[in-house]
């Protein structure tokens, strides 16, 4: 038949990659200089702000940086094959946690002399007197900042010329700066003389040290490129539980020799001090000794012993280790309450009772400890590998088989953060744990079940967190309308009830709407939230209240024989309570997940018919999905209504559950642990930024953030095992050589 | 009559908006199978960008002939579309297209509209203001009434009138542009089956872009079309949006059509929620019901219809 | 030269290499057959010589000209023409709409080649204003080659044209097939019914785990003991 | 690839775990003698305003901050405290569930001497307990609930008059010359209690009410105006906010409805008079408070403002300006009796007497401004401004 039209790509100037890749670094530089900078538009003249952003000189940075990254994007293939020598990722990494440290960490939260930014405390610093030469030349402006970029330059230098010379002389400039950074930053604090809060000019020093350890593998290492899941997977299968004893020594050293244990009157008081502070006071001999000398020999013993089985890898010591790792942990906490407690029969510093005052240094003597008596514990249970497994250092580095230990070692890391990084937080970060991020952690857990699981779509899931509040409204009476006196319950009470009145409501909105698919679904459940919130304002037969909410809902509180718990205002103590239910919900659906249930889900998500086929009942399964997931939303209603002690309907407003969902979403849809990740991610980012942006334009920040995100990691920060596997197909993660891309690609998202 | 007749119009001129956004959703439904929730920005910068342009030629208290005043609208309802465009273009840019590269699952575009949507409302605020009533200049007497609907007393006002008639038109030609040309068939063509249509030479790729920029340039009309008769800002789009987003799915989405029956059909149900005989002093289901009583019409559709009123028709029907 | 050549391609999704270094010509005026077990590659090849995959390695030339890496809307201009395993069709559109879809590379569909479409599957006329999704399966298989034709193809790309369908449409549409490669279309052509592929082709392949195992003239893989037994199910005295 | 996206995400993780632990403290008090070296001369106090700084209501956040702005900028250029003092911004999204976490960031600095706000009413409710624990003074100057002064919140004060002082008054007004009324509210804590007051009153009065309800966050007052002309009420009452109240004035002039408009204060501003133009004449405000924009010192804050924040004071600015500055006089007072803390200042602001730019404010022993000093007085618009028509309960 007829010719051929020849057609190719690059016809016309718009299509030439290159051109379309200027262009789009030229625009992302200019939206960037929009987002960035004090302007706001006003009601006088509309434009201001836009001229301001962009018709300023300053525009000609941001067009700098678009060129930068316009070459960086450009030479990237060239750039590559750098990027995998050894020491390039923790110079890098280094690199960026010294700007951070630098530019966005406070280094001082002293009011008197800064509004807690580097720059402010430097100011005045360089200009006080009585501070030491040295210290006074690091805070003069661009100082720092020109020894930074030297180490870092020559740092980079040696990772490309792969010069020893260089990267010893690196590494030493590295050094030198970090130990600059800290000793003036420690003689401003003692000038100050107040304790010190901030933990910047630590974070600069950890950056300083990573670039030196960069500097440092790159003289040591042979190879040519560097293999870090290789190397992780090589540090966990030399021997189970090491890992684990090596940071439990570095915490412990913080812990026993630097940090505060007892801080009454902000006073920087180390074990030392502390033990000194109360030789003479009416403290139990166990505290006095375990503040004395005990502390220390436990920790020398427990970190010997758990060492020296993990290294023989015998059980029996494991076991031992184990055990002496959880009687130092209860002697350590006996120590911390009577200290506290003899602290606060004097009313040092307003404290009124038990566990006030305390500084971080007990917390990481406790962290230690329940690490090392984990590290005990994972030796026990990992048997004698040296027999079974002949394991090949290739094998390791391809990290093919179970590494043992590892997956325990991680969640070991998790409860020692949840365990004891709250107490030493600062009441605000505390407020946050409890009121927003536990709170959204445990509805991620409870609508990852709807979304991750079982594939289905609800954008009203924050209903039933509503209906989980005004159910423990209504119960202890903090409603108009008042239950019968022999119903009123205290809130701990009203979960069971909470739990109920959702997996009712999850199973009359499922039931007449689970046929629908998809975004059918989603709209249905987006109404019905909707309709929720608006029965709650609209107030009918007065039981809800309306606008005005429901006050007064009391504090939880457990009085059963001789035990009285009483959750007042501290948040500490419900946080420990959010712990012991988000642990259960976790055990619950952990084995759920792995159940027949679990496998239904799974089917109906990846094909509803075949699932059907198989003999899955799949309204059912649905609905039990659903309901499941209602019930833990109605859960953290009951606990959020007892804790804030009041709601009103704008809690429950659709943006809330849109963001549930995209916590679910973006950390990893289907995974448990992603999706807690998520939920604790983008609830503690707003509060994160609110001191590093201005306030109004967090959520312009969140919103790129998510962006991102979801751009450069589709499956979330924490995959599923099994989704990733429905996206790559059931092999191994796509590599780089990947090149049979469909032309169409991800078009038609349904199978 | 004259009452209902009266709410009809007000319903119609509040449905031919939802109409305009819906078209949005479903258009970009029926190639992606995707609910855009970012489309509710595109109608918030159609309106800022409108007023940008009409505010540098008219100003507030002027007082234009008729022929100036449809110029100005025509001028407005241009710059909101072409605004409007091009933000959808950028949209699909940079938060659908890298991720259609990586082949990420459904939700996660969900996600990163929903970023998108977060980030470019902000920045509007962020570089306008963030007050919740700015206003397009009055250069006409908007409520001056055209014309009596006749055998009652119901009036249609000015700016009814501009709303009605230039979503109808907008309308319609959408409606020809998808039915009649090429443009048209090439986005059913990936509509209903991608990688066949690409087998025929339609280049997926511009497709799905082109297809964004016309839900683009309606979706800003619209915004225009809304800024005019109410107000702007730069949260303005969400309850538009998840409207429009209720009226698409109630016609049934991917299907153009079905979007435009749904709009209008929620923008008179919200307006005839008064007329309701039990509405009255002390009755039930007064105006602060109007958002249950229009979820629970969407339900009862669904319910009886599970794929809408007209059913999918642009999308396939999987 | 051949009109098209495909030299040594390997074709990967993800990590599964679904083509291990393939290599076969199509000469002008030819009818080729592909041919393999379910999973060899058959449908692959030919997905990545009609643009829709990508290889990671090797060329492939049409009329002398690289044309790998092209993509499928692109690729229809200069003449190649995929008809998809599985018919394909638009079913939300009438007969009409899709054979102008067939022919979306040109500004106007040629009236000529309509009628003679038409002309080759009557059925079609007779069903000219129905929705393609309501027509049988063997309808919609001469209407996504109707469609395919509309494109005026030098290479038609045939998958499976029998998939599912009656042994009398098979024929039909075999003969079909012949008539259009008659009238001047190469046709490289994938099937699992190897008896009749290998009647109406000139030459074949055969394909096994993404490899070639076997290649001939259609008469000399017919009589191939390895095929008899393996695609014909014969039984071979050994 | 893989392996370098995970470790992208766990030095991410890893700067984010840091700048977590970056605030960590020792639980207490906090803070450092109020005579530090370093930089800063003399003692530094601290302001601290909690209120939406992000989200949908932002826009009333950032005229109050504005607000405490102003006020101590103009204290520290004035010198004459013998202090200095700072701001210390609690974003708490206008959510009552986010304002626990605002107010904990607000007391764990111990410089922090009182709050201006919360801005809204649930978020008071949802944070008063807590400053009361901590002797932490709080002056609002915008949450208007009228149960709030009931829940005992023991620092708790108020700079705007309560929503039941005026709803009573203006509805006997109302009484004396409509049979018929419709009262509308916007669904909002603030707008349903001054309606419901408003409702109970003229029922309590013989007249006949109808009552409907329109979200705050709806711009379309269609429907709901075409409602109120065809019930045939002789007037209107609207309880809700000023630019929802400039939209309904206009749907209202839209259909011809022919009654009287009546409002509350949270009407009665530019913001209305700006919005509603021509459509805003005639109506009518009910208002606890003298007329801001007549008295000389508000012309001057008017001034200041301006020219500092490039867009004239909106709502709620003059009244968080009056709040700090009766904070700041509080603080000045104590420091002058001897000891400067939470509580001494707390102290002082309960008895303060202080001739604001809204009128001349005195707390009752619940921290409310007492019933009887604040006449409710009415106001008009006419021509586009709003002019006093004097004491209600006297208005003809």
């Amino acid at each position: 038949m007829s010719a051929s039209v020849q057609r190719r790509p690059g016809e016309s100037i718009l299509s030439n990659p290159l051109v379309g890749r200027a262009l789009g670094c030229l625009a992302l530089s200019f939206v960037l200089a929009l987002m960035i900078g004090k302007q706001e538009g006003t009601q006088q003249d509309f434009g201001l702000a836009f001229r301001q952003a962009v018709l300023g000189p300053r525009i000609l940075w941001f067009l700098l940086i678009g060129v930068l990254v316009f070459v960086l994007l450009t030479f990237w293939p060239r750039v590559q094959p750098y990027l995998n020598r050894p020491g390039i990722r923790p110079l890098a990494v280094g690199g960026l946690t010294v700007v951070v440290a630098y530019a966005l960490l406070k280094w001082t939260d002293s009011t008197a002399v800064s509004d807690g930014k580097f720059g402010t405390l430097s100011d005045a610093a360089s200009q006080t007197g009585t501070l030491a030469p040295l210290a006074r030349t690091f805070f003069t402006a661009p100082l720092p900042w020109v020894l930074f970029l030297v180490a870092f330059a020559v740092g980079a230098a040696a990772v490309v010329i792969r010069r020893a010379v260089l990267s010893w002389v690196g590494a030493a400039i590295a050094v030198l700066a970090g130990v600059w950074a800290w000793y003036s930053h420690s003689l401003v604090q003692s000038l100050l003389g107040s304790p010190d809060h901030s933990t910047g000019a630590l974070v600069a020093l950890l950056g300083f040290l990573t670039i030196a350890a960069a500097c440092a593998a790159t003289a040591l290492s042979a190879e040519e490129s560097a293999n870090t899941r290789g190397f992780i997977n090589g540090v966990f299968a030399w021997r189970p539980g090491m890992p684990l004893v090596g940071v439990a020594l570095l915490l412990g050293l913080a812990g026993f020799a630097i940090a505060t244990w007892f801080s009454p009157g902000n006073r920087n008081a180390t074990l030392v001090d502390t033990a000194s502070m109360f030789s003479t006071t009416g403290l139990s001999p166990l505290s006095k000794a375990y503040l004395g000398w005990l502390g220390y020999v436990l920790f020398a013993l427990s970190l010997a012993l758990a060492a020296y089985a993990a290294y023989r890898r015998d059980a029996r010591l494991g076991w031992g280790a184990a055990g002496l790792g959880l009687v130092s942990l209860v002697l350590n906490l006996v120590a911390l309450h009577d200290i506290s407690a003899v602290g606060a029969s004097t009313a040092y510093d307003g404290a009124t009772g038990a566990w006030q005052n305390l500084g971080t240094g007990g917390w990481l003597a406790c962290a230690t400890f329940l690490l090392l008596a984990g590290a005990g514990y994972i030796v026990a249970t990992a048997g004698s590998e040296r027999g079974t497994i002949a394991r090949t250092k290739a094998d390791i580095a391809a990290g093919i088989g179970k590494i043992p230990g590892k997956s325990k070692a991680l969640i070991l890391f998790v409860l020692a953060g949840a365990l004891f990084y709250p107490p030493m937080a600062t009441p605000f970060w505390q407020k946050v744990l409890v009121s927003e991020i536990g709170i959204y952690v445990l509805l991620a857990i409870g609508l990852n079940v709807v979304v991750g699981w079982a594939g289905l779509l609800d954008l009203g899931f924050i209903a039933f967190y509503a209906i989980g509040s005004y159910t423990t409204a209504y119960f202890v009476g903090a409603l108009p309308i008042q239950p019968p006196e022999w119903m009123r319950l205290s809130p701990l009470l009203c979960i069971p009830i909470a739990i109920i009145i959702c997996l009712i409501a999850g199973v009359s909105l499922g039931a007449p709407t689970l046929r629908l698919r998809g975004d059918y679904l989603a709209i249905v459940t987006l109404g019905f939230g909707e309709i929720i919130r608006i029965v709650a304002v609209n107030n009918p037969g007065n039981f809800t209240n309306g606008p005005r909410g429901a006050f007064g809902i009391p504090q939880p509180e457990i009085h059963l024989g001789p035990i009285h718990i009483d959750w007042g205002q501290a948040s500490l103590q419900y946080w420990y309570l959010l712990l012991v239910i988000v642990g259960l919900v976790i055990l619950a659906f952990n084995r759920l997940e792995q159940s027949r249930l679990g496998r239904a889900w799974a089917a109906i998500r990846e094909d509803e018919v075949a699932a059907q086929a198989t003999g899955v009942n799949t309204t059912r399964v649905k609905l039990l999905a659903f309901a499941i997931g209602a019930s833990t939303s109605g859960v953290a209603g009951v606990f959020f209504a007892s804790q804030i002690g009041y709601i009103n309907p704008d809690n429950f407003v659709l943006n809330n559950s849109i963001l549930v969902v995209a916590y679910v979403v973006f950390g990893g849809m289907g995974s448990l642990p992603g999706a807690m990740a998520g939920a604790a991610v983008l609830t503690w980012l707003p509060e994160f930024l609110k001191d590093q942006v201005p306030a109004e334009d967090r959520q312009m920040w969140i919103g790129a953030v998510i962006l991102l995100m979801m751009i450069f990691r589709p499956a979330g920060l924490i995959p599923a095992k099994r989704r990733a596997a429905e996206l790559h197909g059931l092999d191994e993660p796509s590599s780089a050589e990947t090149t049979a891309v469909a032309a169409n690609e991800g078009m038609g998202a349904t199978k | 009559m004259t009452d209902f007749l009266n709410y009809l119009v007000l319903g119609l001129t509040r449905g031919s908006m939802y109409a305009l956004i819906a078209l949005g959703y479903t258009l970009v439904y029926g190639v992606l199978q995707l609910i855009n929730f970012a489309h509710s920005e595109v109608f918030m910068s159609g309106a800022f960008g409108s007023y940008l342009i009409v505010g540098m030629f008219v100003h507030d208290g002027q007082h234009l002939a008729w022929w100036q005043v449809t110029l100005v609208m025509f001028l407005g309802l241009l710059s909101g579309a072409l605004v409007g465009a091009a933000v959808a273009w950028g949209l699909e840019r940079v938060a659908y297209r890298p991720l259609r590269r990586r082949g990420a699952p459904k939700l996660a575009f969900l996600i990163s509209a929903i970023g998108m949507s977060f980030f470019l409302s902000q920045l509007a605020g962020k570089l306008f203001n963030r007050l919740s009533q700015n206003q397009f200049p009055s250069y006409f007497d908007q409520n001056k009434a055209v014309f009596t609907i006749p055998g009652s007393g119901a009036t249609v006002s000015r700016i009814q009138l501009i709303v009605i008639v230039s979503a109808v038109i907008m309308m319609v030609f959408l409606d020809r542009l998808v039915s009649g040309t090429k443009l048209g068939r090439s986005i059913r063509g990936v509509a209903e089956d991608a990688p066949t249509a690409a087998l025929m030479g339609i280049d997926i790729d511009k497709t799905i872009s082109r297809t964004f920029i016309i839900g683009g340039a309606l979706g800003g009309a619209a915004g225009f079309l809304f800024g005019t008769t109410f107000v702007f800002s730069n949260i303005m789009g969400f309850i538009p949006g998840v409207k429009a987003f209720a009226a698409a799915v109630l016609g049934g989405i991917g299907n153009i059509r079905g979007a435009m029956i749904g709009g209008l059909l929620l923008g008179v149900v919200e307006n005839l929620v008064p007329t309701f005989p039990w509405n009255g002093s002390g009755g039930w289901i007064g105006l602060q019901w109007t958002d249950v009583v229009a979820f629970v019409v969407l339900v009862l559709v669904l319910v009886f219809r599970p794929t809408g009123i007209l059913g999918e028709r642009l999308g396939r029907a999987a | 030269m051949s009109l098209l050549e495909v030299d040594d391609i390997e074709v990967r999704y993800g990590a599964i290499r679904a083509l291990k270094g393939v290599t076969f010509d199509v000469n002008e005026g030819e009818v080729v057959a592909l041919l393999g077990a379910n999973g060899a590659g058959k449908t692959t090849t030919q997905k990545t010589v009609s643009g829709m995959l990508r290889p990671s390695l090797g060329e492939i030339r049409f009329d002398g000209q690289r044309i790998d890496g092209i993509p499928a809307h692109q690729l229809i201009h200069l003449g190649i023409c995929h008809v998809p395993e599985g018919r394909r069709v638009f079913p939300m559109m009438t007969v009409a709409e899709n054979l102008e879809m067939g022919a979306f590379r040109f500004k106007k569909p040629d009236s000529t080649i309509h009628d003679r479409v038409i002309e080759l599957f009557p059925r079609l006329g007779e069903r000219y204003k129905q929705f393609a999704g309501t027509l049988s399966g063997g309808e919609q298989q001469m209407l996504a080659i109707g469609r395919a034709l509309m494109g005026k193809p030098r290479l038609l790309l045939l998958d499976e044209p029998s998939m599912g369908l009656a042994p009398l449409i098979i024929k039909q549409i075999f003969d079909i097939v012949k008539e259009i490669n008659e009238q001047g279309v190469t046709v490289l052509l994938v099937e699992q019914n190897a008896a009749q592929a290998l009647a109406l082709a000139d030459r074949g392949y055969v394909l096994e785990t993404g490899e070639i195992v076997l290649s001939g003239t259609g008469q000399e893989l017919l009589t191939d003991d390895r095929i008899r037994a393996a695609y014909l199910g014969e039984e071979i005295a050994s | 690839m893989r392996t370098r996206t995970l470790v992208n995400v766990a030095a991410m993780s890893a700067v984010g775990a840091l700048a977590l632990t970056a605030c960590s403290n020792s639980t207490g008090g906090g803070g450092l003698s109020s005579s530090a070296g370093g930089g800063g001369g003399g003692t530094t106090y601290t302001v601290a305003f909690e209120g939406p700084l992000s989200g949908d209501n932002a826009q009333l956040g950032i005229n109050e901050v504005n607000g405490v702005q102003l006020a101590i900028d103009q204290a520290n250029a004035k010198k004459d405290l013998g202090f200095t003092v700072k701001l210390l911004k609690a974003d708490d999204g206008g959510d009552a569930s986010k304002a626990p976490a605002a107010a904990a960031q607000v007391l764990q600095d111990a410089t922090v001497m009182g709050v201006v706000g919360p801005s809204f009413s649930g978020a008071s409710k949802a944070v008063g307990k807590i400053y009361g624990a901590a002797n932490l003074t709080i002056v609002n100057p915008s949450a208007s609930n009228g149960t709030l002064q009931t829940l005992g919140f023991p620092t708790w004060h108020r700079v705007v008059p309560n929503d039941y002082a005026e709803g009573p008054a203006v509805a006997d007004w109302m009484a004396k010359k409509f049979k018929k009324v419709f009262v509308v509210n916007d669904l909002s804590d603030y707008g349903a209690g001054v309606a419901g007051a408003v409702e109970k009153e003229l029922k309590a009065k013989g007249v006949t009410v109808q009552t409907a309800g329109v979200d705050a966050k709806t711009t379309d007052y269609g429907a709901i105006s075409q409602t109120v002309k065809q019930s045939g009420a002789q007037a209107m009452f609207y309880g809700g906010y000023d630019a929802q109240g400039a939209l309904f004035a206009k749907a209202l002039t839209a259909v011809g409805f022919p009654g009287a408009r009546v409002a509350g204060n949270g009407v009665k501003s530019s913001v209305f008079t700006t919005g509603a133009g021509a459509a805003g004449n005639g109506w009518y405000f009910s208002c606890g408070c003298q007329d801001a924009t007549v008295a000389p010192s508000a012309k001057d804050f008017t001034a200041a403002y301006t020219a500092k924040f490039n867009t004239p004071p909106s709502t709620y600015s003059p009244e968080a300006f009056d709040a700090t500055n009766i904070l700041l006089a509080a603080i000045k007072a104590a420091k002058a009796a001897g000891t400067v803390d939470r509580k001494s200042v707390n102290d002082q602001v309960s008895k303060t007497d202080f001739a604001g730019i809204t009128g001349q404010i005195k707390f009752g022993p619940d921290g409310d401004l007492p019933a009887g000093t604040g006449t409710v007085n009415l106001y008009t618009q006419k021509d586009g401004k709003i002019i006093s028509l004097g004491d209600v309960s006297k208005a003809s």
